[in-house]
């Protein structure tokens, strides 16, 4: 079949974008495009604006991509993990009303999984979904919802039954979030940003057919979201609007820095290694014996740990399937990110006590320091993480249960 | 050696924290922090009028209550554990014991009893933009003039500094280095010649300011060019003084985090009786408990003028400063995701630990500096 | 009354002293004296060959045997833990045949608590006692007895109800070791010392009214033993035989040359603190700034758990109870031995891979580094002592409970 | 750079992994370090013959294998892992490395085809008696004579030094210090004026010598005075293999202790299901994988002829160290008391890697020459 060989997929696309690129265009009309040929979302299947190749063909797609300059389809961050969660599991009616708007960038979406009240145990949402006999009436809490305050949808995780075990519980929906029922709150962090959302329930409502699986089945679904975050995205990008002129450039531009703007303290948050060296030769650190032992410590720890990563590629590239051992890596981020924080203030030393412009480097030293404790929580607790690699990788057994039974007699917090 | 504090010290204790738990809760705390000056003036008058703080640790022919570095320090302790916005260790423990140490006995009876009384508030300027802790780091330059003496340079890091109604300033003069040369002065703020700027400071519970001297005019505090023994022992008492309320503050966290992990349910269980957790406690009351060890030691150390005194404030500094940041680290893990939000307040003594890590010199300093004193 | 005041004891023990004490005796006569006058043990009951006076009149009495040069009683190590407990929970008959001969010295004795099947988790023993009619019948295994070799009785913790939950059918023996179905073996241990034994059982045979407390309560009195096992000894030690001419002295050197054989490598377990800054000194590693700060920390660890103690004993004095505080002692002391072979191996480089004579200071530094792995696991591992204090300082819940019900169906090694 | 092995890799491991599991268990490894000369010498002929790894990284052209690095550091960690008691490190690592890279093509032809196949057990002695380990601790002296050298001075720490049936020696010139002067000969262990003594080795599975040498006959192995850098060579090979034999020994010791964790029943369960012990499991693999990376990472490197290698095996090395140091104590931990006995054969592979931690210069001493590498 010719659609599965890299050459001739390279062939028709850099033909296809030769008609159809031209960065004046705006945004959406482009998009459009690629909707309607396929071509941004080529893994997809064809009856959802795709055109069916196989994943290990994007790359060479990309390239072409690359090479005129053109812009991706708008399906990164959390429109991506909507997709590949709808495309697995929704009802085709759910598909069609929202894919295609997800490859335009038309709607915006959002998570709406973790509560207050479980946060490593995110099977125990007691955010309650309830049908009214025509739609779905939403009441609760969810918190640490990335790009909520942007999102025209969610993926919403709320419990439908309250006698069943708790992961037999859930129901997974789409929920409309511009409606009076949904209210979205910054949550502001310790280092000064507001780059998660709490969102509030207040009887919203969902259509009678906007649940994602079967009713109850919530769980499976919310893993399929759930695998893809701690994934790499897998796309077309194409290129940014960086540094580029015309108007589909400047529009993807003002796109990218609405979605980065939550990230942009995630580089300090882990540590920030690659500061180290140029610090410590400026500050006279380098020259202190204890001090390079800690650097020669952390640039140990920063290095072994991609090489870890990449060891784990390899591995995977020969036919050996990704497992749980992705929480070694991140366990791992975790002390890099605090020795990091560590070295920073030895290096650093009184200007440590500063922030804001005060700070070295306009205040990025000090946002490494009130950052880093994130990293050992966000995605999963080290904690966490070390009940996965223990019971998973090295296969020892599991703690006893205190929340079998039916949810409802569980102790939560209240 | 005392291992234990006396009845009437853990009354004192007692009274303090009463009091701090009624005037510093944490929503006084953020209140504060957002002002320029930081502090509650009517607090800050109780203090002084009420429970005698300002003045504890200052001689009763000097205005002060006329107790020793064990009450200074439970003192400190306490407010460390509340976090209390006030310019007391910057006046109380900095300045006045700047002046305690360094001037004559006329200069004291006139300067302290004011400080004593919580009537003034004075400020220490030591350390400089380079921001080493030694005296090495020492430049502004002090000169004579016909009728005084006028000061030249840059401090910086100075707690309190911009809200200070009279600064103690070391300096040195020309042509010396090292130890040599140094002189304490004191130094209104509003002459000409000086210049405060508020820093930006990680922890907006203490204020910090950074102070120019251009020809700033200048009183000699003590005898001209004998600043460094004093100044050693009022940086150790300091250091004392921070320990302790360093180990408050890690009490205070830990404290927060045994509360949490009681009440907070996950995997239908308290996460206190998961392991991962109550170790993690354990090994936290474990440190606070070697540290306040420390700390309480070097008090009394101070107390009864042992000789190793200087050694041991930096093996507290040292070993409070660990504690603490450690401390303050796994409280937030263990309040999970709601402990790195804004509105949760373990970040508000995370920030105290980490500026309280670095101010005087970070625990490596401390220990080199331990190991060389209790070796003499 | 008289009884009660330290000036009047003083007094009639020095008189006491004077007319019986001479160190050309044999030590048998002595203490026959001591067990006979109650100066011996002046803290136990009168009617168990003691003086009924209150634990604080010790040291004034010590301070008279030590004035005259006199030896103390028997009842030191392992001799002492029987003698609390017998007194605190045996018979008469029982009282009566053995504290006197615990005083004189003619008795050694040796605890038998764990298992090899139950370490951290000391009532889970297996060792059985089943009565045959007239007689205990033993079957099982001990480990880590000190002193087994030399004992002639023992203290036994033996399952008597299967039944029964795990802490509610154990019993307390006292056994003969001088018998047929008694095997001991030293135990020897990874730095080359055997201080251990393993103790078998094979149809050992206890009288009937041997027991210790009723049956099935054998967990409280055991709780007696060990609370003292974690105390420091009361008594009137008087003086060692060391460095002293006369019969009763050489005898005394013999006994405690014994005595301390099994625990000549404790300060080596504990990582010999004492030592580092010599030895720094010596070979130049104390000139060597990276050192210096592991030197540093570990002399504060060292410092501050010594103050911390000192801070529990003079709380204590002032009327607090002593408490689980203790594990804090205990868990502090394994992280200075860890860093104290840390330190060690940093200041001996190359000669730490020697051993015996050709290791520094006669073998000792080998000694240290492969001794103070005990430290943290002898008298309950780090892990329990972080129990202890969770659960009984900070007041943190317990762990479900996996062993409750009929000990027979409690899962258990094999 | 390559991050996976390749199959011939995997398989050459399963082949190697298979005979030292048959060949070198325990109870032979336990039999082997109480004899005199700690190998089993139709082991190391089968070694040579059936596995080829006595030269598997020495060129075809020298008697060898002609493989590299990597599968040099496969064996070494199957060796590290299994403890084998055998001359390997000593002859074919060290030995036949000083002769790769510091001799003559014609003494290569001469020395390595012996060592090669097993024949010849050499021994490397660089180390004196002052424990140094950088060129400033070589003091043996070299002096020229009529037909040839001798060497006079002493050596320690000389790995098989007392089994061994050639040694290699680094000396230097009268004069000299530090990388100046140096020179490697190679000595006949039987000729007069060389002593042998056994040292007591905490590690009785790796045996060590004392070497004395008065006017002692030595034949120059390549240029005179050119040593320093075939030494600094022939030590970061070595440094890269032990780093490797190391991350071995630490997954045997993970094996077991998790192993252990699940058969071991306390409280009603299986330790391993208490977050005390799986939580350290975890962090223990965590440790061991990382060191395997930067371990596996050296050996590429050194294979690939990376500029960098020097301060790769100075990495390695440091990182292997630390991880099996903790690997070894939290094996002894999670098995409680009997991991303490002389029976568990946990301190077997604990005093591997006590004596691995410091040979060649403790974690230290390789971080710090790590930096000056890495920045160099």
């Amino acid at each position: 079949m010719s659609e599965a060989n890299e050459n001739d997929a390279a062939f028709e696309v850099r033909a296809w974008l030769k008609a159809n690129w031209n960065p004046e265009q705006s945004l959406i009309d482009w998009r459009t495009k690629l909707a309607d040929s396929g071509w941004g979302m080529p893994h997809w299947p064809k009856q959802w604006h795709g055109r069916g190749l196989p994943v290990r063909m994007l790359p060479a797609i990309n390239d072409e991509f690359v090479a005129v300059g053109a812009v991706g389809a708008a399906a990164t961050g959390p429109r991506i993990l909507a997709s590949v969660t709808l495309l697995e599991h929704a009802s085709d009616a759910i598909k069609q009303r929202f894919l295609r708007r997800i490859i335009t960038g038309e709607d915006g979406w959002c998570q709406l999984f973790s509560e207050p009240g479980s946060g490593s145990d995110l099977a125990g949402a007691t955010t309650r979904a309830d049908f009214d006999g025509t739609q779905w009436v939403i009441n609760g809490q969810k918190v640490w919802n990335t790009s909520a305050h942007h999102a025209d949808y969610g993926l919403l995780v709320a419990r439908t039954d309250w006698d069943a075990p708790k992961h037999q519980g859930l129901s997974y929906f789409v929920i409309d979030m511009r409606q009076p029922g949904v209210q979205v709150l910054p949550l502001k962090q310790m280092n000064g940003h507001a780059s998660f959302n709490q969102v509030f329930f207040t009887d919203a409502k969902i259509p009678a057919d906007w649940i994602v699986g079967t009713k109850n089945n919530g769980w499976a679904v919310a893993m399929t979201t759930l695998a893809h975050e701690r994934r790499p995205a897998v796309g077309v990008a194409g290129v940014s609007g960086e540094g580029r002129t015309g108007r589909a450039y400047a529009e993807a531009r003002v796109e990218a820095e609405i979605a980065n703007e939550p990230y942009k303290w995630y580089p300090q948050r882990a540590g920030r290694v690659d500061l180290v060296v140029t610090r410590a030769k400026k500050t006279g650190a380098w020259n202190d014996p204890v001090v390079r032992q800690e650097i020669a410590r952390l640039l140990t720890m920063s290095r072994s740990t991609n090489w870890m990563a990449r060891r784990a590629a390899a591995a995977q590239r020969i036919g050996k399937p990704q497992g749980p051992e992705g929480s070694l890596g991140k366990l791992a981020g975790s002390n890099v990110a605090r020795q990091a924080s560590h070295v920073h203030t030895l290096i650093t030393g009184a200007e440590s006590m500063l922030t804001g412009h005060d700070s070295p480097l306009d205040g990025i030293i000090a946002e490494i320091l009130v950052s880093v404790p994130a990293t050992s929580i966000a995605g999963g607790t080290d904690e966490i993480q070390r009940n996965i690699i223990g019971e998973r990788v090295l296969g020892l057994p599991k703690d006893p249960r205190s929340d079998a039974g039916p949810f409802r007699d569980i102790p939560r917090n209240v | 050696m005392e291992y234990a504090f006396t009845d009437e010290q853990d009354q004192f204790r007692d009274v303090v924290r009463r009091f701090l738990g009624d005037r510093s809760p944490t929503t006084e705390v953020r209140r504060l922090m957002d002002t320029a000056e930081g502090y509650d003036a009517a607090v800050w008058q109780q203090l002084a009028d009420d429970l005698a703080l300002t003045g504890i640790h200052i001689p009763e022919t000097y205005g002060g209550a006329g107790f020793g570095p064990v009450e200074l320090c439970i003192a400190m302790e306490e407010q460390g554990r509340a976090l209390l916005c006030a310019p007391y260790f910057s006046s109380c423990v900095l300045a006045a014991g700047a002046i305690l140490h360094a001037a004559e006995d006329d200069q004291k009876a006139n300067l302290l009893p004011a400080i004593a009384s919580g009537q003034t508030r004075a400020a220490l300027a030591v350390t400089e933009p380079n921001g080493r802790w030694s005296t090495s780091g020492i430049q502004a330059l002090a000169t004579r003039t016909g009728n005084g003496w006028v000061i030249d340079g840059e401090k910086s890091y100075v707690i309190d500094g911009c809200s200070a109604q009279q600064l103690i300033v070391v300096a040195r003069t020309a042509g010396s280095t090292g130890d040599a040369g140094l002189s304490f002065f004191t130094v209104d703020p509003d002459a000409t010649g000086v210049t405060r700027t508020a820093l930006a400071t990680m922890d907006a519970t203490r204020k910090q300011a950074k102070v120019v001297f251009s020809r700033a005019p200048a009183e000699l505090l003590g005898q001209p060019g004998a600043g460094a023994e004093p100044l050693s022992r009022t940086l150790d008492l300091a250091a004392i003084a921070l320990a302790n309320e360093m180990v408050g503050g890690a009490q205070a966290l830990l404290d927060s985090a045994v509360a949490y992990a009681n009440i907070r349910v996950q995997f239908g269980r308290a996460i206190g009786s998961f392991q991962a957790i109550k170790h993690k406690c354990a090994d936290m009351l474990l440190d606070v408990e070697l540290a306040k060890s420390a700390a309480y030691y070097a008090a009394q150390a101070a107390a009864e003028g042992d000789p190793q005194t200087p050694g041991l404030a930096a093996m507290a500094k040292a070993a409070a400063a660990d504690a603490y940041m450690r401390t303050a680290a796994n409280t937030i893990q263990i309040h999970g995701g709601i402990g790195f939000t804004w509105d949760n307040d373990t970040h508000l003594w995370f920030k105290r630990a980490k500026s309280s890590e670095v101010l005087f010199g970070d625990p490596t300093y401390h220990r080199e500096l331990m190991l060389q004193r209790l070796e003499a």
